[in-house]
């Protein structure tokens, strides 16, 4: 049997400034089908990609933030916000969209795919993965 | 009043592309003129005749030749730029012993003296850029 | 007439903003767009330093880079104006120069 | 060991195209594999045949295509990434419509599926970016 | 075992490093490669924050990086050991895997 | 006649990290052929480029510092180096290399080039330009 490999998808910048948010998102959602142990960091700017109301209308390129709500979909539960990086921005939890997905070893409940994590928690989480993708 | 604009980022990587377009559509439509478009660094990149971005996403490059015909705009890929990340016209592949070409409509290659030139002629010149 | 600096970088992952703040003339005008924006958001230390500066320098951000991100027009910092990108055009020709922190 | 390689800024404009090429070929020199090197974002530009950098200067895109040959690499652009910035072999530019196609020997063109499978099959991946 | 950190970026310029030293767990190892061996240099705010981590950490720096630079080995921080890409290949294979702060 | 305007380069970025220290001299060099009135402005991590022993033959890179020197002979001799940002980077004048110009009117006398001033100098100096090339 393959071995599945704890993949991690960080995320560092902010969104429409730069395209590599948009881009890391496209590799997530092929990998999604690798049936690999996936989870994302959302770290500094990166954790603006999930801000809620985004409206590209005015500068013309595509509002792909509604695309993070999908995530559940592909089975993407594991979703890190660093909470340092939130609270020097001026941010909590609530500026973030809700992200969800469903757990079919628990009747499909509805769980919250975020986790807001301190420094600790994360470094111990990115030391134990086997690949890393950097944005 | 006259405008320089200088653009450094290469198209979709950075958004620079796009506030440069942006602010040239409304300094045009608000009646004041554009001496030059100078694209420096990856800027260059927006001249390639061979992008092919997705269905629902704007096309930075056509996009830029299409307000250089409205306007008889004059939009300029540094040559030196040019050469080193790949965008050539036609003399330029012919001199290299390229076979083929990438520059789009309405972009034309010259030289640095270009971007001074229009620092000169312009009453405000705007760098764009990463 | 002073010039006008504009800033489309994060404040978070960069410098340019405290370059600029440090090099901006006093009565000078600065301008955010792009990821620039985020130094708008009031009530963080970025935004504390923000604030200092609208005592002594004129503030604007692109409104349609601020509604791309989601910052609220009722979370920036008291005392940025508000501009479109014909708003962008005018303010170059009311300075007398421009200067990008890139 | 396996190593996977991803490229994610463009040639020149930044170093880390030259330090993913002296990473590569010392795991090469020092008998480790190298699974695949993958080109995305900017770094697709690597594999322009276009590129007439200075004579003075090194060609960062035949430094990889002579690397490829000497060692039978495997060096994919990511396609969605290549089709945005210009980047196409003969059958993307004849799908796209474009009479040329800029990609240089050594360089396929293929999904992002491939940079996921050299996160599968190598035991170490590295990613060289701006 | 524990990962190999890379950073490419000046300090100064960008918050790579600050953010690498926040999350790089204890006992993993840091590069310095390209611009981020500006970092390197000792006496400097920058390079007294990266001595403390010499306590926690294992540093390195690519030499031929630091070459490019001008900044003469007598000049960096004690505790960070020059390799060249022979050496950084043979780091990657030490350690168990690896993280650039791009 | 036509008028000389104040052409400023303001240059903040690292050399070999990225192109743009190398491009930013190419600008300058084509730009002395237009008789402007011209400075150069050395700032934050741009200070790097100026610095001595600079030896990129282990990256394989053009080595490009050398050209700095021959600024003079194209006489560019108003180079600004804000105090601040040598002293935030540990570096002070002796960590840069000399560059000097020949003053026409004073005997052809070998001058100093680089001039370090501090910010509330250099943001006079900025103040003061019609054209603003940035890197």
């Amino acid at each position: 049997m393959a071995v599945i490999k704890k993949f991690l998808y960080v995320n560092r910048k902010a969104p429409h400034g730069s395209i590599f948010a948009l881009e890391s998102l496209e590799v997530v959602l092929i990998g999604a089908a690798f049936d690999q142990d996936v989870a994302l960091a959302f770290i500094d700017d990166g954790v603006y990609q999930l801000m809620r109301n985004q409206d590209t209308s005015g500068i013309g390129t595509k509002n792909f933030s509604a695309t993070y709500k999908a995530l559940g979909d592909y089975d993407i539960s594991k979703i890190y916000v660093e909470k340092e990086s939130l609270d020097l921005r001026g941010l909590s939890k609530d500026n973030l969209m809700p992200l969800t997905w469903e757990d079919e070893d628990d009747d499909w409940a509805e769980k919250d795919s975020i986790q807001v994590v301190s420094s600790t928690e994360l470094a111990e989480i990115i030391d134990n993965q086997d690949v890393i993708f950097s944005f | 009043m006259k405008f320089g604009i200088m653009v450094s980022a290469g198209p979709y990587t950075h958004q620079a592309s796009d506030t440069a377009y942006y602010f040239t559509e409304a300094a045009l439509k608000n009646g004041h003129e554009i001496v030059r478009v100078f694209f420096y660094h990856d800027g260059v990149n927006n001249g390639t005749s061979l992008g092919v971005p997705p269905q629902d996403d704007r096309n930075i490059t056509t996009r830029w030749s299409a307000l250089a015909e409205k306007y008889d705009l004059d939009m300029v890929l540094c040559v030196a730029a040019a050469q080193r990340r790949g965008l050539l016209d036609e003399n330029e592949a012919k001199r290299a012993g390229k076979d083929v070409s990438n520059m789009a409509a309405g972009f034309n290659i010259s030289g640095l003296g270009q971007l001074i030139d229009a620092g000169i002629q312009a009453d405000r010149l705007l760098v764009f850029g990463d | 007439m002073t010039i006008l600096h504009i800033i489309n970088k994060s404040p978070f992952e960069k410098n340019s903003l405290d370059t600029c703040l440090r090099l901006a003339k006093r009565g000078s005008a600065i301008l955010l767009i792009e990821d620039g924006i985020y130094a708008a958001q009031k009530n963080t230390a970025v935004g504390n330093k923000l604030a200092a500066a609208a005592a002594t320098h004129s503030l604007y951000a692109l409104a349609p880079d601020l509604d791309a991100r989601g910052i609220g027009k009722d979370k920036i910092i008291d005392g940025i104006s508000l501009v479109d990108y014909d708003g962008f055009v005018q303010l170059t020709t009311e300075t007398s120069g421009v200067q990008s922190w890139l």
